[in-house]
């Protein structure tokens, strides 16, 4: 019942809403595209933003509190790539290159469903810990890292580890992410102040307009579904609740909060789709984009940001009492 | 006005491939060249510009010699798994001595 | 005296300064140009806004206060274009190609020329129905059918019918106005909340900086009026004023208020310069485009922001005494 | 000691450590970078609010307390490039071209130094005049004039003098800055309020954006930094140290106070790198661009906004005394 | 290093086109395409870029025989009304074979 | 279908020369052009877009004589002190009658 109210809270804000009519807006062949700077200026103002306001909490955190739930993340940013690609090897029979290639990006972590998990926390009254962007970028590389060890351990590839390595560590998700988060720490609450109308006022309205962008986005995925195959589609959606359950019911154990391990299992759930997509190109060429790219973006993104988030924070709600 | 033939090579390719293929045509001896932003459609379809940006077209100006090097080095290095296509032409460089 | 005074604030409010500042910009043959990413973003950002802002408004509204203006705007939309038509073909002596093309814009609507007219009644305490965008939206697309169905009634065209409605209707200002209007119902004053400060305080600023850049568009028209003759010119004038002074008082039997109407007046007497000619171009590309743009973007645009608007204020103040 | 405050005031704000993080990203080869066009529109965004902001103030400023700082800002415009050009000529051993086409930058001034100083006085409780943006406008022109005329009074150049000339005076800087202030001045304080919010909040979180872009910048010039040689590193660290001081010491003589004079000393101090670079590039394109784009955005920029500011503040504090 | 010589077809058209173009190209028998925006001018005058945005710049390498029908095609289908231009170039494609 | 046989005159050259070149193309006789954004490398070193965006590529169809011109101007006003380059093809051109 409550549960519902969560469901439709998520699916009526206005955040979700301008993801569905970019969806629309596709399948309509309407010509609204965002300008490719919009995007880019978007998700750069994203990504700093949630940067920064994780530094000036984490600025305010003992960090006996952090350090629990670091090593967490550090877990299972090994753990789950290995979950992944064992289930699309063995279950899936999926070839070594593009299992790893998904896996890859199902270890890592989508940033807007991570922004989408926190704002619908607060949209719905519960505040997450401040340092979960912190987690963030801990849950960003090491699974990409891990994904394309399994791959290049076996026969010399063609494609270029370190290469890949650096378009991870030095990508600007990391640099933005960890960026603002070392200037959020430093500067603290007062120093953030200034440029606080900024970063946090217009935050979810840019969002919105984000996820109009992504929406549209999704939607030209949406006709490659076929190509994929049926296993794929319930993988894309079964794994990230896997995922996500498994991390909520952790995330009680190092003492995130109810709200806090809610966003912990949709981030954990969340697969990446800009950091990984672009390692994997460069490491593993032979890997089949269409795969990957229609998994993380075309189901699991969509699936998590309308019925995901509302599910992790039921289920910690319920495991909470 | 004096001008020299060149070969005119031209590049399209994805664009995560920019920063490889700029070096490896300095490497190879090209003296400079010419990127624009473009989008395309190939055997492999629309490039996914979503999660790596539309593709580049580049344009450089070299010596014959130059140009079946570079040919050569793209074929065996970036043909098999990535879209990439590769064309000559002829074309009448001013100060074209400039550019070999 | 007072309309002095409405027409001063209007002149020496930022928004209309800016424009001439983009005008000026422009004869100074200064390098100032907005990128065209800028250009798209903030019309984008514009209409979504105006969306969601009249959805939220709608939401509150009892349908029976909508009904009487949606029918009053529909009929407008039918009936403008044809007055339009007939002007010019019987009194301009244009062809009828020209005729229907020209006649399209100055049916439909500026989504632009809509805002500032709203801007600046809230600018002089006067607060238009918050439904207004909902008629918008209901403007825009009739006129051009009913324009391109006049041409199209006749002898078979080059161009493509069903382009043009395509073009019309999914067009992005159509998807935007209609979608955030949908949006906006959908989530109502709370669920608005989060992303207003985005959308609602960010506002006129980035109206003001958009009509920087349509000064400097506007100013290249300008160059064309020679070309399109004394006819053209007094058109573009005259019959804004007569369809906004129909339209104000129209809007007073459906029960608009004085700010309403005004408002009303403004949408009616507008001429759009961007979903029109994209149909237009498409259903009748032997139309010649110097004669639509200039006479909407180069003529009627400039004088309803500076005088027209306050002159349907006034007209609206003076009818409802 | 309270010196010491103030520089790591300075460096702990988040607009400096921006500016450290793109300069990082930089060497990291990083693929951050912000879309041109965002680039552009951050430019235009700030030039505008800044004069915008001023002309407000200017509206409620006695003319009597402007004309002093006004003349000063002129007198300043025309002796700082003959001082540069000299230092160049005498003690560096440059060539007539080089030396003006330098002399260009250091006379003129870098509206984010400018902006950058209004921001650390605002941080640390200290508000400048209001006014200080019309000087940034009055101190950019003259001394490129200056410079060019000193290298077009010999022989015939191949450049274009008129070119170059319009080139600044129609230059999108001069335009949206000048613009801006009479506009202000225009519609003053109430009718600034409504857009405020866009051009007032949203600044120090742009300027912050913009810094980001210009360490990125920035960092690629300091590889040119072997090739200019110890003269020129010296000369771009220690030229805007005089120019400031000075200007700082004037200052008081025309009554601004002690935020204003250390402003002043810092807009003085600041070197060109947008109206400059492009006037020396069409009047005098024999002049090498490495000399004059790495002094004063590798070199004087970086001084400036990180050690120059407090400084130029803890010489008004101590004169002011 | 084997190349085939094939005709680069390059079209510079209003934007408003672009949708359509690529359509028909493909119909006509192009394997693939790249595209790049552009502004210009010609003798209709500088392209009002403020209401459909800038040109559209269209590469597609075809055979011969296609290249004749895209030209067939553009000719009497756009060339009265709309602002668009045309020109062929031959360029020895590496790979070539895998664009007829 | 009739083609005309053009010289297709292809500059790149740093942003800040766009509107002299554009005003003098015209002056010597060329109809229109086409322009594209661009970026580049060449004997100067990278373009310092920060300060002047990034380079412009213009092309322009034109007679055989006017190519000529353009060349001969080009190399005397502008190769000494900016970057620019310009290199000469032959292009067949439909309606080319149009451009020359
Ligand atoms: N026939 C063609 N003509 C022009 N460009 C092409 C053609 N085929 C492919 N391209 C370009 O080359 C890129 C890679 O092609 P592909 O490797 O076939 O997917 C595409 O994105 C296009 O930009
Ligand atoms: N002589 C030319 N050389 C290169 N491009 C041209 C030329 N003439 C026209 N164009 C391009 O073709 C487009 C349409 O030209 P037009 O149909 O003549 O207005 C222009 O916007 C230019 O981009
Ligand atoms: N060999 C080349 N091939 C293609 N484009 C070149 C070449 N050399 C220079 N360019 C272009 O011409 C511009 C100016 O070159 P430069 O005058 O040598 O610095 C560069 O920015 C490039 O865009
Ligand atoms: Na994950
Ligand atoms: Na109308
Ligand atoms: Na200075």
């Amino acid at each position: 019942m409550e549960n519902l109210g969560l469901l439709a809270a998520n699916l009526l804000s206005p955040i979700i809403l301008a993801f569905v009519l970019g969806v629309l807006a596709a399948l309509l062949r309407s010509d609204l595209r965002l300008p490719e700077g919009l995007y880019d200026a978007l998700s750069i103002y994203l990504l700093l933003a949630i940067g920064l306001k994780g530094g000036v909490e984490l600025n305010q955190t003992p960090p006996g509190e952090f350090v629990g739930p670091a090593l967490l993340t550090l877990l299972l940013g090994v753990l789950t790539p290995m979950i992944a690609y064992n289930v699309l090897r063995r279950l899936g029979r999926f070839d070594r290159v593009n299992a790893s290639a998904i896996a890859a990006h199902y270890g890592s972590v989508s940033a807007v469903t991570f922004i989408v998990a926190i704002t619908f926390g607060s949209m719905t009254g519960q505040e997450p810990e401040g340092f979960m962007p912190a987690l963030v970028a801990i849950l960003e590389v090491p699974a990409i890292v891990v994904a394309l060890m399994i791959a290049f351990t076996r026969e010399k590839r063609v494609g270029s580890w370190r290469g890949a390595l650096h378009e991870v560590l030095a990508g600007r998700s990391v640099v933005l992410l960890a960026g603002g988060l070392i200037i959020g720490v430093l500067v603290g609450p007062s120093g953030f102040e200034p440029v606080a109308p900024f970063f946090a006022s217009g935050f979810q309205g840019a969002l919105a307009l984000f996820l109009l962008e992504l929406g549209i986005v999704a939607a030209r995925r949406l006709t490659d579904l076929r190509k994929v195959g049926a296993f794929l589609l319930a993988f894309g959606i079964l794994l990230p609740i896997f995922h996500g359950v498994l991390a909520v019911w952790l995330g009680g154990f190092v003492g995130l909060s109810l709200a806090g391990s809610a966003v912990f299992g949709a981030m954990v759930s969340s697969a990446s789709y800009i950091a990984a997509p672009a390692a994997v190109r460069i490491a593993l060429p032979e890997a089949n984009p269409t795969y990957y790219l229609t998994a993380s973006l075309g189901i699991t993104f969509p699936f998590n940001v309308t019925l995901g988030i509302p599910l992790y924070y039921a289920v910690a709600g319920w495991l909470y009492v | 006005m004096k001008t020299t033939t060149l070969k005119l090579v031209t590049i399209v390719s994805e664009r995560i491939l920019e920063d490889r293929l700029l070096r490896e045509l300095g490497e190879l001896g090209a003296k400079g060249y010419t990127l624009t932003q473009a989008t395309g459609k190939g055997s492999r379809g629309v490039r996914a510009s979503e999660w790596e940006g539309p593709d580049i077209r580049i344009e450089t100006l070299v010596s014959p010699a130059v140009a079946d090097a570079i040919v050569e080095h793209i074929a065996d290095r970036y043909f098999e798994h990535y879209a990439v296509i590769v064309y000559l032409q002829e074309a009448d460089v001013v100060r074209g001595e400039k550019y070999v």
